[in-house]
């Protein structure tokens, strides 16, 4: 059902956790979908400098959290942005049809987390 | 890496013995039982044979047993069919929330077109009252459906009671028997049922071969039309090596089912026991005791979801399964955990341990010792959980 | 004694290869094709495999195939279906009179719901005419049904042609090519089909197992409701072992089919020849040649009746079949040689040999030795000779 | 399917042909239906002294017809008469339920070629 690379960051999962303090915080999901993915990050000179996740969810919701963050980091806000779903799910060789719409939501993440740092930047 | 299943309610091995006689009947014995000839009457006589253990594994005529392709296909022809030949008398049909789709996509079905349904509730431990069944009875009420022992939490309804009320009014009583049979007693007519569904892969028998008991004088329309077989209640070269197979299981089960129902029970107890103990926020699912299946273990287990524990479980090599909506495809978890008013989030943090023959105290000890570990490691992951958390602490 | 089964149209034995196999798959790799864990996983893989052996043997999608409980039920499946999808458009059927049960019963059953059947007569061969089908056509007719290759008498049907008329009218063409495959190419696009049924059992493959072609975009209404497997179109918990035997099944067929055929035609025209040289007043049923399954013969033997001539044949070891009515259990002969004109007592005297992988020259030079006897046996019983031969002289 | 009485009267059919100058004839059943018994028999002092038949039909078919013939002859004609179709199933060890109602006409036969008989001798 899944590739390999999905089951390996299933079960080694790169960047878990929460950073004290962060630049940004975005959460996606909700439970009654069986999917929350919270990304907290820290941004230094438009640059992810570090990135952590939480994730509730199936193999894929996990598997795309641990890989969007491998993605992104070291990466500018504006590369991060352009990154889509679809695009994690390509990096992990492909998620099986059921799981493409509702646990594939990592990008979507990192997202709200950068809109969360930007949105803190203009109220400064 | 060694294997343990413990997924026996949603299919089990075919046992060896069943097996071996399937192959005969597939290479050597391979006739049409509807030919006239030798190769066709060797078969017709097995195929009455295992009519006979079927019938008498569940107290009834062999003249009352019509093979289908299963469960879902036994369950679709009560329904179907009993709404079908008694639509002039009366469009009105009472099921429970926590069917099988087999039973409860057919009444939607049915309900979509021309038919009004009737779904009841169950209770917390996943039970239907017999009152509530009552009350919902209708002049025109022509068919209840009522499962015997529920496929996730292992509930078991009071099947007799409601046949009691059923028989008195005259409506017709179909009973969806495929996780009870080989667990507990199923007998027509202490059940007081009219139409009741056993499927063959449930009780160590082959994939793909059912039957719906059909109490004599009950009449229902067939959904497939043709040779003629089956008494025309079921159309369709006979599945006769399978048909076979599910006869020898019946007679297997029959001789097997009172000692290993006892071994299960105790295996259930231990592992429910065993997880309430090692593991901090979970649930059971459905009643403790008699009125639980003796094969059957369903936990919540919180801030967790379920297919991520089932992954994790089978890296393991332990088979088990979930409530969770991302094991189905579909985006709400289980409908029987919501009827018997779990959260989404509870349910999707679901698991099934179902035990079979070859299970062994070892296997339980294994999932004891393995099961903390993984939740731990999930919950580390979990949002849900810090929050949770910090909200205790 | 030895045993010479000439049934194959009825059934066949299973290929020990696609037994073996399936062995492994009732036994070791038992798990739930639905479930995720390693037992359903790998069971998933081997159903996957076997869709795309079935697809491959006659040209289709893997996402076109629907696997069903047999022939019968995928006939059902394809025109009750295809009937229900399309009520609001028109409620205009077409069939012929020579359709096995599983079609013709089915039609009936629709035309006695709502629908408006036409059934096409047969030249005195068994065979359609295209024009009669062209002719039939209505702006309500929805559905037409026409067979690849008759069951009894071999007669292939010039399905091409007449799937070029509906599809330039854009009506729905079903095909049951049960009977052809394996005898014959069967390509879903060079026949220019929309929905065609195929069954396992009749090639080598094991009973209780069929599948259903329906081309990318036709919709047509399930007749069975429940778990969603089969794309939601075949709910049930699948048969994989049996699927997994059909695949294989297929695989073999499609491998040996060019030779096997030559061979099969090769005893078929000796069988034939030797029958109407050795015996007389003898009727081949059915063209000769090109338009005739290569494994088929059936022939009417006059003034005897179909199941006495079974019975004696049976007794030294011959299992053939008869459209008598007799062997049926009903009142009248076979339906397919009514429709070709045949009178009912010669109907009645029909024998059909249908051959297969195992026979041998040696077989048929039995048959020819010991028919002949049977049937001077029978005639010296039979009433209706003695007249005849009254008459005669 | 069949029982072996019924085997073996299909086997080795009692009284198979036709008697030349018959006292009594009877022919039941049609082609139509796949089954055809003609009876033909010499009758003496009221009793059944030989009797033949001949049978289009199936194995039940013949094998009901043979077996009337024994069960018959050396009766005399009110005892023939008493007897019935559900009579000659049982003496053959019993018949398949779909034989019942077609393939059993032999006692029907032994009647009308009594009755043909009779009804000559009348008109004598
Ligand atoms: C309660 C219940 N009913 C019906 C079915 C369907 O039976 P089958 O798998 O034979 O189609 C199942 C099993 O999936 C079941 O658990
Ligand atoms: C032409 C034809 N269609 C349909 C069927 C039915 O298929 P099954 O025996 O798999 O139900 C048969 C065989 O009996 C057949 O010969």
């Amino acid at each position: 059902m899944y590739s390999e690379k999905v089951i390996d960051h299933f079960t080694n999962p790169r960047n878990v956790g929460e950073i004290e303090n962060p630049d940004g915080v975005g959460q996606v999901g909700n439970p009654k979908c069986g999917d929350i993915m919270r990304i907290t990050l820290n941004i230094e000179n438009n640059i992810i400098k570090d990135i952590k996740f939480k994730t509730f969810g199936c193999g894929a919701a996990v598997a795309t959290s641990s890989v969007v963050t491998e993605m992104v980091k070291g990466k500018t806000l504006e590369e991060a942005l352009a990154i889509t779903n679809a695009q994690v799910a390509e990096e992990l060789g492909g998620l099986p049809e059921t799981k493409m719409h509702c646990s594939n939501l990592a990008a979507d993440a990192v997202h709200a987390a950068i809109k969360d740092y930007l949105k803190k930047q203009t109220k400064v | 890496m060694k294997y343990i299943y413990l997924d026996h309610s949603a299919t089990t091995p075919v046992d060896p013995e069943v097996a071996e006689l399937m192959m005969k009947y597939y290479v050597e014995y391979y006739g049409n039982p509807s030919s006239v000839h030798y190769f066709g009457r060797q078969v017709k006589k097995a195929l009455e044979e295992a009519r006979s253990q079927v019938a008498d594994f569940i107290g009834a005529n062999v003249s009352e047993i019509t093979f289908t392709s299963g469960g879902t296909e036994a369950d679709n022809l009560a329904i179907q069919g009993a709404a079908r030949a008694q639509a002039k008398k009366g469009k009105h049909l009472i099921t429970t929330a926590i069917e099988h789709h087999a039973v409860l996509d057919t009444f939607k079905y049915l309900a979509k077109n021309g038919y009004e349904l009737t779904v009841l509730p169950v209770d917390e431990d996943g039970l239907v009252s017999v009152e509530d069944v009552a009350k919902a009875i209708r002049p025109d009420t022509i068919l209840i459906s009522v499962m015997h022992a529920n496929n996730e939490v292992g509930s078991i309804q009071p099947i007799a009671e409601i046949g009691k009320i059923t028989r008195e009014k005259g409506i017709l009583f179909h009973v969806d028997a495929v996780q009870s049979l080989g667990k507990i007693p199923v007998n027509v007519q202490d059940l007081n049922v009219d139409l009741l569904t056993i499927s063959s892969h449930k009780i160590y028998g082959p994939k793909g071969v059912g039957a719906l008991y059909i109490r004599k004088g009950v009449k229902i329309s067939p959904l497939v039309f043709g040779g003629s077989q089956e008494r025309k209640m079921r159309s369709g070269t006979e599945n006769a090596p399978g048909i076979i197979g599910f006869g020898k299981a019946c007679e297997l089960a029959s001789q097997r089912m009172a000692e290993e129902s006892k071994k299960l029970t105790k295996l259930r107890d231990m592992l429910i026991d065993g997880i309430l103990t090692k593991i901090e926020h979970v649930k059971l699912n459905g009643p403790r005791g008699d009125k639980r299946l003796p094969n059957n273990v369903n936990v919540s287990i919180k801030y967790v979801e379920g297919e991520s524990l089932l992954l994790s479980l089978d890296m393991l090599g332990i088979a088990a399964s979930s409530g969770s909506a991302c094991t189905s495809g579909s985006l709400d978890p289980s409908h029987v955990l919501l009827a018997m008013g779990l959260s989404h989030e509870v349910a999707h943090g679901s698991l099934r341990f179902s035990l079979g023959r070859q299970n062994t105290e070892e296997d339980i000890n294994y999932v004891l010792q393995e099961l903390p570990k993984i939740v731990d490691r999930l919950r580390a992951m979990s949002p849900l959980y810090a929050k949770a958390n910090c909200q205790n602490s």
